[in-house]
């Protein structure tokens, strides 16, 4: 067991991934000597080299095109993307190519490509540095979509995404890349939790809180201020955000009878949308109140200054709670 | 002056030729090429047979057995040329009319049908041919080819990649950002630009106001054009880049000056935009005519041996048809196959919930 | 009163708003001679010169980078994305600058630009020719995103698209581009359908169905099937999509206690679910089922010979109301 | 031969200098300048005012009065130089490090801060300064600006548009499609490429294997490399290309060959990627110590002139201090403004529940 913070957790699991299989490499702007501008890469491309850390020049659908070439020829590239919002100019690759290309192939070709984003907001950052575009991807069949939101997933998940044959959306939590955990990186990968489902982070009996990502630590925290007035919240890290882990959130909905889904990204349209329909369909009769959604607002995302009052936070999810409760 | 260009004053675009259009065989300085007497029968037939297989899938189109095809036709010797240059460690990656280089890479043409005809989005193994998918996205491909030979340089091997792209794709941000990554890496790539005149509707001033070879200078590698419709010229020229490429000297851009003798596609109707002169002069210019009178005029090949390759076009294109109409439609369930190589759980759920609605059909629940 | 099919019906509404105001420019890849490969700019160019039809170079980021740049300078473009896959090259331009703009300038900037795309399947094309991507948009703070079904709103919504000073997103369904209808041409745009509202367009008592684009009129014909069997269905024509016409929608559902959505892009992620989270917020104690949701699979979209089996059809809306009523 | 580029032979990029390190006024055959000493010393006081707005804002950011800064240090130069090339009716599109264009565009300096305190995106009226807001998303405003000339062209106007970008910039997809853009339609812009050598860690030639100026030769209109520390030849240069612009003969680009002196924000390390040395030598190229020695020099200004710029700057930047920290905090609710010019009904019932919600805060109800 080691205390790592989720970046440097996330900075060894590509270091294993690296060691244990060469085809591996790293690519995206800024990764090598300044080793990313969140450290997440820090000293790979001393130890790998150039060939296998590869700063690129400046242009993100070039990073995700040139990745789809080297998976082509048996590579397993893992591509970092150094802001959520600096991912559009990439999105005709990973929508149009990355996503389709393996079924366009009928299966002949995989695409075991990697787009890490850190993501979110919370840091007092400029504009395009604190968003969260996960529905675009979620909505992209042929993506897998995960959230890491702790050192341990960080270093696990990441692992997973590289070792998975599909391409792989990956989020990091950039407000949690300094959160510190304790990890075990010697765990054998077969103990790890499976890639593409959820764990129950917090047991609760009342009602069940979904979240991922940033907002997974938010989510812990209403629940422990909840437990102070009397109400058991059981929050669930979705971890996987396509596919989702639907057996383990009806089953907690099932048992609680009420549910609020807490996200960054604005509700309208998002992924609280689908999860609410999917849960409501399933869990019809279960259900005491309405699926709550608590997230950011049908608007870009707001000066830094204001994003306090954009971000969820502990009152406008323990809003949310009361809100569920009073139906 | 510091200005690489004033503005006007350029020198008109040379063309690398090696046969003309009346068949002659002239020199270059440059490019030359000492081809077999086989060699260059062999260069006839697959034009010829290439042509056939277009003629054919237009033809099947017009009869409905396809929704759509994208002829070829009049740039059979840019694609057999620069097809022919490739060794089969090379990869290509075409766009969607590349029937010609798809010839040259040993693709079962009936297997070019399947995305046409609606019955798959591409249907041969890209691995086996090295010859990647077609692609319809116009420019993506050029930077598959970029990282594919980005994967051959760390690989220490001796191949080369190739990307097709057209005149219209050069205006695409990805063929540009292709042209820097593949500079940057000193990549071995080869970037083949059918210029065929035309996209859709769009004449090629709508893409560019010089030479599109000129482009790759402005990027710090080489490029030449071509005249797209000899053969010979454009697998000489082909064949030193993909040379280059290989020895580590990077890359370069090939202009293959030609012309699309067709509609754009099957539901394209080309008279709404251009004038029929400008086809009447590029009739002149016939890839396959002139190889044709140069084999001839040099004894190379005789009528006897040009009849017998119609016949095996004939023959090539009756056998397309039988096995076109032959093609079986997908299964219904095919829909959820391969969205993953691995399990998952959502198209799992959907795939048995839409199979359990069909048989529900079948069963005369309904 | 004309007849007119759809795409002849927004060439009109095209041509009247050249005529109405000499800022409006038209834009895109072969809409001068050729008119479009729908034809829906058809004459256009040779009445109104290459300056205000304008065959632009083959690239899409292009296309909608240009066109803010002429929207600043106070032109209100019209752009045509060719097919609804090929809009992703401009996803960052739409994203990152159209919809955010006029934010980022504290509202001293206006972006009237249209981006006109021709959606959805069923007309047996080739890859990237048959999408539906609206979510990526309705998802996107600052867009405008509507969706026209018929002749009578193709006409009227293209102006009033084109007259609105925010960013629009024009969803064109092509495979009803030959339906014909009665259309008005004379009519004053003030006695229009206003434009972000919904319409319904069959009344009925039991189950409430929402639709858009291309599936209106499926929906109808499914209302009239059902029907038969006796029961009685409300269809909603959406027509905008963000912002969506909850009043609307939700005093249909009141009043059905029963509620399917069409649309056909892939469910997962999609439009439908934010419909069916907020119906089920608003009108809880209303529904006698869940709402239930009919669209695109999980996959990409099929090769066309399957396509029938990935559209939602008669039958497969006709299977979601037997489920509604199932509850 | 027909390639435009043998790999590797190329003549040394020229520089286009008037002004020497030394202070040292030299001719250039194609840019001639000739100034009052007015003038001269009125670009000195922009240089050094510019200069110490720049150190005034890393400072405050160090403080924590600004949540970030990108400093212009080293290329202040580039800025006046072309920012005074400008007249009122031509248009600038920059990036988010042009703070010395805002000034020449008569932008109060206190907006500039509002973006990097985090108190909006973009302070400024754009159209009342003709000076865009800042682009952060690499490369994007380029498309903007070459759209904006062509509206300047059907306005028939006599004006033309800049575009500002880095180094880096020439990499993204963006920057190529407006370089065709402007070429195809010939429109009245002028593209202005700070080369500062970094793109924030990535040296040059992660971007580009030749000199940047030639890559708009590929495109098929001049481009032109000047010393991006001399403001007189980056004022006589970009004179020219907007006077090309306006008269009709379309676009050209500048590469302005400069450093970034400083971190790439305050958020950067740079001693992690680059060694001192380069920094020292760059010193000695300093844009406003050599316009000092000229105009000292020539006796166009003299200590006391240098002293008086220097006590505006200290008020300038004391000033600009003073209304940073009075700068108010937005109000809550401004967040749903201007997200759309009309009404929306989503944002009004978002708006109007978070005001509820807020409001119950207030009434003390939780
Ligand atoms: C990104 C994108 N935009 C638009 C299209 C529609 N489209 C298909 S082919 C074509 C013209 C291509 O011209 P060119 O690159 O010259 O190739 P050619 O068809 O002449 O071989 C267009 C606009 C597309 N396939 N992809
Ligand atoms: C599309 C996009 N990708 C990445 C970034 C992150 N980023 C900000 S500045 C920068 C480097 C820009 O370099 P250059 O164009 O040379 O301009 P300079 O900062 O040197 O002025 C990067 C990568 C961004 N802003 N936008
Ligand atoms: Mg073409
Ligand atoms: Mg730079």
């Amino acid at each position: 067991m080691t205390t790592l913070t989720l970046a440097k957790a996330m900075n060894l699991g590509l270091r294993k991934a690296m060691e244990d299989d060469p085809k591996v490499l790293i690519m995206g702007e800024d990764i090598g000597k300044l080793g990313g501008v969140f450290r997440v890469t820090d000293g790979l491309q001393k130890d790998f080299g150039e060939d296998r850390v590869i700063d690129t020049p400046l242009a993100e659908s070039g990073i995700i095109g040139t990745a789809i070439g080297l998976a082509i020829r048996g590579y397993r590239p893992v591509c970092e993307i150094q802001f959520d919002g600096f991912v559009f100019p990439a999105a005709d690759q990973i929508i149009t190519q990355l996503a389709k290309m393996p079924l366009r192939s009928l299966g002949k070709l995989k695409l075991p490509v990697v787009v890490r984003i850190p993501c979110g907001g919370g840091i007092g950052a400029v504009e395009h540095h604190s968003e969260s575009p996960e529905a675009y991807f979620t909505h992209t069949a042929g993506l897998r979509v995960v959230a890491c939101s702790n050192p341990v997933d960080a270093y696990t998940m990441i692992q997973q995404a590289v070792r998975s044959d599909d391409p792989v959306i990956f989020f990091e939590p950039k407000r949690r890349y300094w959160d510190k955990a304790e990890v075990d990186t010697s765990s054998a990968p077969d103990t790890w939790h499976p890639f593409d489902t959820g764990r129950v982070v917090r047991q609760g009996a009342d009602l069940t809180m979904l979240a991922y990502g940033p907002m997974v630590k938010t989510a812990l925290e209403a629940a422990n201020a909840a437990a102070e007035e009397g109400r058991s919240i059981e929050v669930v890290d979705l971890r996987s955000l396509n596919p989702v882990d639907m057996p383990l959130v009806t089953e907690s909905v099932r048992k609680t009878g009420r549910c609020v889904i807490v996200h960054e990204a604005p509700v309208y349209s998002g992924l609280g949308g689908e999860l609410a329909a999917r849960i409501t369909e399933q869990c019809f009769y279960n259900l005491e109140a309405p699926v709550l959604r608590v997230g950011g607002f049908s608007t870009p995302y707001p000066p830094s200054r204001l994003e306090e009052h954009y971000l969820p936070d502990l009152d406008r999810v323990l809003d949310a709670v009361d809100r569920a409760f009073g139906y | 002056m510091t200005a690489d260009v004033s503005r006007g004053a350029q020198s008109p675009p040379e063309l690398v030729q090696l046969l003309t259009p009346e068949g002659e065989r002239i020199e270059h300085p440059d490019y030359d090429i000492d081809l077999t007497a086989e060699e260059l029968r062999g260069l006839y037939r697959d034009l010829v047979l290439v042509r056939r297989i277009d003629l054919e899938a237009v033809a099947l189109q017009r009869q409905g057995e396809l929704g759509l095809w994208a002829s070829l036709l009049g740039q059979e010797a840019a694609q057999v040329g620069s097809g022919r240059a490739l060794t089969d460690a090379d990869m290509a990656f075409p766009t969607y009319r590349e029937h010609g280089v798809a010839w040259c890479r040993k693709v079962d043409p009936v297997q070019l049908l399947g995305m046409f005809r609606g019955v798959n989005h591409g249907g041969w193994d890209p691995v086996e041919h090295n010859f990647h998918l077609y692609t319809i996205v116009i420019g993506s491909q050029t930077l598959h080819a970029v990282g594919y030979a980005m994967g051959i340089q760390r690989d220490g091997a001796e191949s080369a990649a190739i990307a097709y792209f057209g005149d219209g794709a050069t205006s695409q941000g990805d063929v540009n950002e292709a042209f820097i990554w593949a500079s940057v890496f000193n990549a071995p790539v080869v970037f083949f630009c059918q210029n065929n005149q035309w996209a859709i509707s769009e004449p090629l001033e709508k893409q560019t106001r010089i030479p599109l070879y000129r482009r790759a200078a402005g990027f710090g590698f080489p490029g030449v054009r071509v005249d797209g419709n000899d053969v010979l010229a454009c697998l000489a020229v082909t064949r030193k880049a993909l040379a280059d490429a290989r020895s580590g000297q990077g890359p370069s851009m090939i202009e293959a000056f030609t012309y699309r003798m067709g509609a754009h596609t099957t539901s394209d109707d080309p008279t709404r935009y251009r004038v029929a002169d400008e086809l009447e002069s590029w009739k002149l210019k016939d890839p396959i005519e002139r190889v044709k009178a140069y084999l001839a005029k040099s004894g190379i090949a005789d009528q006897s041996y040009f009849d017998a390759i119609d016949a095996e076009a004939d023959e090539l294109g009756r056998d397309l048809r039988r096995r076109c109409l032959a093609m079986p439609d997908p299964q219904p369930m095919a829909m959820f196959d391969h969205v993953y190589a691995e399990p998952h759980a959502l198209v799992a759920e959907e795939r048995e919930q839409y199979a359990a609605y069909l048989n529900s059909f079948e069963e005369g629940a309904r």
